[in-house]
């Protein structure tokens, strides 16, 4: 085990994969040359050429659909968006194309792909770049969205979409590309679909995901003083989401707080809440908290958007109300 | 309602304007009599899956949306004609033609059309859905210029497999508006995507003719903003559309160059089949309907010695070649319920 | 009061509004010289003129931004998607431009702006063309989204939404066009935001809204028969939602069963679920179902496509289940 | 890397290149010294402006992106000089100056860099976000292209409203390639609308330069696709600019026909702030910037006879007015956490 930043674990998932099979390219804007807006892509011009590693005219739909286009042939796409943020231009691509064609050929065409790229806000880059997209993706049958929180499975989500048959959406997070984290050394994979267990614990569940995973370590610090010991599950797949594993820590807590960044309105909260209700509503002691980001754009200035983000104080309020 | 005149059809060979000379890659490879019959038939085999299915929905035997090709044949037939068998192409919603001229059967064509389990893409596609991978027909594609850069993407694999394939991407005339369109053209340009942006102008976008939805009506024009090749051509002609087409193929298969290759025709029919083409005067289709690419080619053939009676033989197996393959899908049943929940992922 | 077809309330709704307002104006695809590719224009570009009701080439990225633009200068445009299935392609400009100007503007700017069209499955039209599309809309802070289900609505909606100084969503349905429902006389407004009792009831509440809410009504001749008496809630307005007359139903009933077309993850449905388990927690007798589109493109057969959207059979279902 | 030879910036006046002839509309009229001094002014304090937000930016005081406008100066002022103050603006997130020449003071510049509730957007949209709605200056937007619709729909509504204004649309060279400002293009041809799209070329699209993002590098030549004039200009020079802003302006405001000015400049900063600009050899850069716009237009006004003492009290009020700005906006508060839920309706 080293500890490396997720950055390197993004990029030696490209790589191994790369070197793996041939049929693997990346395209996106500044991923060559510049080795990559956020650096991702470090040194892979340089390793692979320009013929599979390739800088694209800001041009969104039109690169996702080349990519779409070329994975129905019998490439495997990587698409990179500078940030999730900018795949709204090619959103019609993704939804309809990448997501449906498989089904509306009657199965004649497998679509492998995978779409990546950081999310989110807490760096000050305003409304229209800090969106925290897997929700909306989520809702659409024919996509697959990973939002890997650490390290180690930044590289093995990243490895699986690249060899999943399905488009996968590889949903990261700014803040996160600089942190160090574990990654299992030699070849691995995560599987997509599995949730991970960040913390045993029996006084109440917490789902998260993403960047927020890690500001639930955070605050379980907290908790862990003040006696609380939660579990703590990182879903990972945002879809197809983990629900044996959800369904079960309710059932054993019988307390529930979600946290992630997506918007409270049909967020991936909300889809976790309405689902468990259902299957575990007798083992229920409490009603089910979210702490998601709040309803408003994502405001510039530092002295606003830190609030508008799930963090460490308004988890553990949340937590204190389902404990009771 | 008026509608302004338009451009005559006349039989012209060749392309009538280009942003740039054509190259010179000496005369088209000679397409055999058998050859030349079999175009015919897959000409006339569409235009009889069509007036089939135009009766098919009047009697209901059709849901959603039906967009017949009617007028248009020449297009899809000396366009493919034009390229190998092996070169993929892709196309939007108005897809019968280009599917049963890359292998799809009437059977499972009709199949689809009347949402049977047999349907060439399993009844989950319909119409606007004709797929046949295996025949290198890429579909099939519903929402309006979505494909261009599909048609983009399945070029830039046969390039980056070192295939020397040309991929024909097929849109309305109506498409060149969308802007997914424009960011596909210029990655072609600047990439080197040997890819041909077939345009299907027949001079409407639904009920909007091209004089209200684009600027200029010079379609192929486009190009010249990406320094990309822009060909014009009428095509109510089989051998004019494939012989230029086989040149903007060849230039694109052997330089890696993309291009557009605007096709001048018309659709005789409305939109979809819920369009009663108000737009349009009956004069209007009458005068388009002398230049019928099947009228031509028959004509054609005949002139250059094939027996009359051959060809009525002809046409009339694929005419009892469509009866059977009406009834065979008729008779066809429904998908599963549990089919609703296959074919999501791979 | 008098019957009329919902597509001839929505023309009422525009043709009443941009007699009162010369800023008004309407543009799309064929809304002019056809009269709208579903007839809801009909008769308005020979009472209007070519200067307010304007055919659009197929740009609804560049159309819905003239339009945000145009409203940002002061006019107050109706932006006309074909279907809301091609909003898809002006993404961007919906959720970035639309929602998020005025915020980005510190208030500078107000968008007064309509988006409208039909939405939904049942057509026969495929995967790509029969989103329903206001969970992923409704996610965004700064839009509204209602989706009127009868024709007074889809006036009294319409009305609200073009006089209101924000972007407001109206998504219609194609098979609710041509059904007729009563209308009241004379000039009215519906307010956005409002819920809508459609029946009292004590032995559940059921949710709904759009062209579901007919189907629940259809469910309902049987559940009376089967002596259940639903309260039947018609949402009306997704954003903002009406969580007051929600949860009062709710803390009446007990049981609560959500219908809508939106898919399953991250739908209304899910929203409603999660807000109404946490509000309604010691008040709710049973798990709250939902019955929405199934977790699958939209196929084309007929054979198929029926069971794909909530239907009577499956309320039912929900229903009984509920009541236990 | 090595990056490949530019083209030169001379200092020519108007037009270098354009697809159609441009008209005549008689001699521009005459700016007074007055009013040239006080664009001198305003490129000046832009130029202060923004060497303090790069100070500002070192030193944490910023946060997010930071997009500077250094050496591109000519650009907005000669633009901005060439149309009429009520005649509305809009542009990408490279927006200070455009802000600044539009009105925006100082203070409340800086301090919407700080985040601030005094800024200029309340600090709720930073520096892409300049919006100073009162002097038809109407933003500052951050999604590549996506302001080109916008900037067409302004446009709209002047001529709805029979104001015969014209509306100035900016964006960078990378912003061609977005699909939306090609349908704006279609859209303002077609309908006659009095947008002009001021392509401002910089030659990078952060790091990657024209020759590596667009077919062909001309970019004016987009407008050839849709009948639509398109002009390319050298853009150091202030007074080159306003002339060809004038007439292509004129020309959109009495005949309502839209244009592409591709304005061609360089920047001397990175693309943001985070950039280290290691795709272009320093020698690139230091060959610009001996065309600088602010030289070159004080070495103007100097031969027209004004006094350089004089025009040094100028630019010493300017740099004062700079320091008191980046104070008071220090000294301002920062929005209570109720802001973050005001402004989302109105
Ligand atoms: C993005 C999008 N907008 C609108 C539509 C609805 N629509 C389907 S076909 C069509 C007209 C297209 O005309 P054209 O491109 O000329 O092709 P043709 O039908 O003439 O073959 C329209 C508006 C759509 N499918 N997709
Ligand atoms: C749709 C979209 N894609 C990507 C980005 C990220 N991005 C911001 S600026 C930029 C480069 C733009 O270059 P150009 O248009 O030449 O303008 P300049 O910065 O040179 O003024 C990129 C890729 C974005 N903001 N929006
Ligand atoms: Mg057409
Ligand atoms: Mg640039």
């Amino acid at each position: 085990m080293a500890k490396i930043a997720y950055r390197d674990a993004v990029r030696d998932a490209m790589a191994e994969e790369m070197e793996r099979d041939s049929r693997v390219f990346l395209t996106g804007e500044e991923v060559a040359q510049y080795n990559g807006a956020y650096k991702c892509s470090k040194g892979l011009l340089d390793r692979f050429g320009p013929d599979r590693i390739i800088d694209s005219p800001i041009s969104e739909a039109g690169f996702s659909g080349l990519c779409i286009g070329a994975a129905m042939y019998g490439l495997r796409p990587i698409a990179e968006f500078m940030t999730f943020s900018f795949s709204f231009v090619a959103f019609d691509q993704i939804v309809n194309n990448a997501a449906q064609i498989r089904y509306m050929s009657g199965g004649q065409v497998k679509i492998p792909i995978v779409f990546r790229g950081n999310s989110g806000g807490g760096h000050q880059i305003g409304a229209t770049h800090s969106h925290a997209p897997e929700n909306i993706y989520a809702t659409f049958p024919g996509l697959k969205v990973v939002v890997p929180a650490f390290a180690a499975d930044a590289k093995g989500l990243l490895k699986s979409a690249i060899r999943d048959d399905n488009p996968v959406l590889v949903i990261e997070n700014e803040a996160l590309y600089g942190r160090e984290s574990e990654v299992p050394d030699g070849e691995y994979l995560t599987p997509i679909g599995k949730a991970n267990i960040l913390q045993d614990g029996v006084d109440l569940t917490i789902v998260t995901h993403g960047r927020s995973a890690w500001t639930v370590l955070e605050a379980n610090q907290e908790l862990l003083k003040m006696g609380i010991r939660a579990e703590i599950v990182d879903l990972r797949s945002i879809k197809p989401l983990d629900w044996p594993t959800v369904f079960a820590s309710v059932r054993k807590t019988h307390k529930l707080v979600c946290v992630d960044e997506t918007k409270p309105f049909c967020g991936v909260s909300a889809q976790v809440a309405a689902e468990v209700q259902r299957a575990c509503f007798d083992h229920l002691d409490a009603p089910i908290l979210r702490v998601t980001s709040v309803e408003a754009p994502m405001p510039f200035s530092s002295a606003l958007e830190d609030d508008c983000i799930p963090n460490v104080a308004r988890i553990i309020e949340a937590v204190k109300e389902v404990i009771g | 309602m008026a509608t302004t005149k338009k451009t005559p059809l006349p039989n012209g060979a060749g392309a009538t304007a280009s942003t740039e000379p054509l190259p010179d890659y000496g005369p088209i490879p000679e397409l055999p009599r058998s050859g030349r019959l079999e175009w015919y038939r897959l000409m006339y085999l569409t235009r009889k899956f069509e007036e089939r299915a135009y009766q098919s929905y009047q009697t209901g035997l059709i849901g959603g949306f039906c967009h017949l090709y009617n007028g248009q044949e020449a297009v899809a037939a000396g366009t493919l004609a034009g390229i190998a068998d092996s070169d993929p192409v892709v196309t939007a919603y108005r897809d019968h033609a280009h599917g049963l001229m890359r292998g799809i059967n009437p059977g499972p064509g009709f199949a689809e059309l009347y949402g049977r389990a047999t349907g060439i893409v399993k009844g989950k596609g319909g119409s606007m859905h004709f797929f046949n991978v295996e025949r290198q027909m890429w579909g099939g594609h519903g929402i309006v210029g979505a494909q261009s850069p599909l048609g983009l993407g399945l070029a830039f694999a046969t390039k980056y497999l070192g295939e020397k394939k040309v991929c024909f991407c097929y849109m309305g005339d109506g498409a060149v508006n969308q802007g997914g369109f424009h960011e596909a053209l210029n990655l072609a340009q600047l990439w080197k995507i040997p890819v041909v942006f077939v345009i299907e102008n027949n001079m409407y976008s639904m009920g909007t003719s091209v004089e209200r939805h684009a600027a200029p009506v010079e379609l192929y024009k486009r190009a010249a903003g990406y320094g990309m090749l822009g060909v014009r051509a009428q095509a109510q002609d089989f051998d004019a559309v494939r012989e230029v087409a086989w040149t903007v193929a060849e230039r694109a298969r052997r330089e890696n160059l993309p291009a557009i290759l605007e096709l001048m025709t018309y659709r005789y029919r409305g939109h979809s089949m819920s369009d009663p083409g108000a737009y349009r005067t009956k004069d209007e289709v009458e005068e388009y309907r002398k230049h019928d690419p099947i009228e031509i080619m028959r004509g054609r053939i005949l002139s250059e010695g094939t027996a009359e009676k051959d060809l009525e033989a002809l046409e009339e197996k694929v005419r009892r070649e469509i009866v059977e393959a009406h009834e065979w899908a008729l008779a066809s049943p429904f998908p599963q319920l549990s089919e609703i929940y296959t074919d999501i992922y791979a």
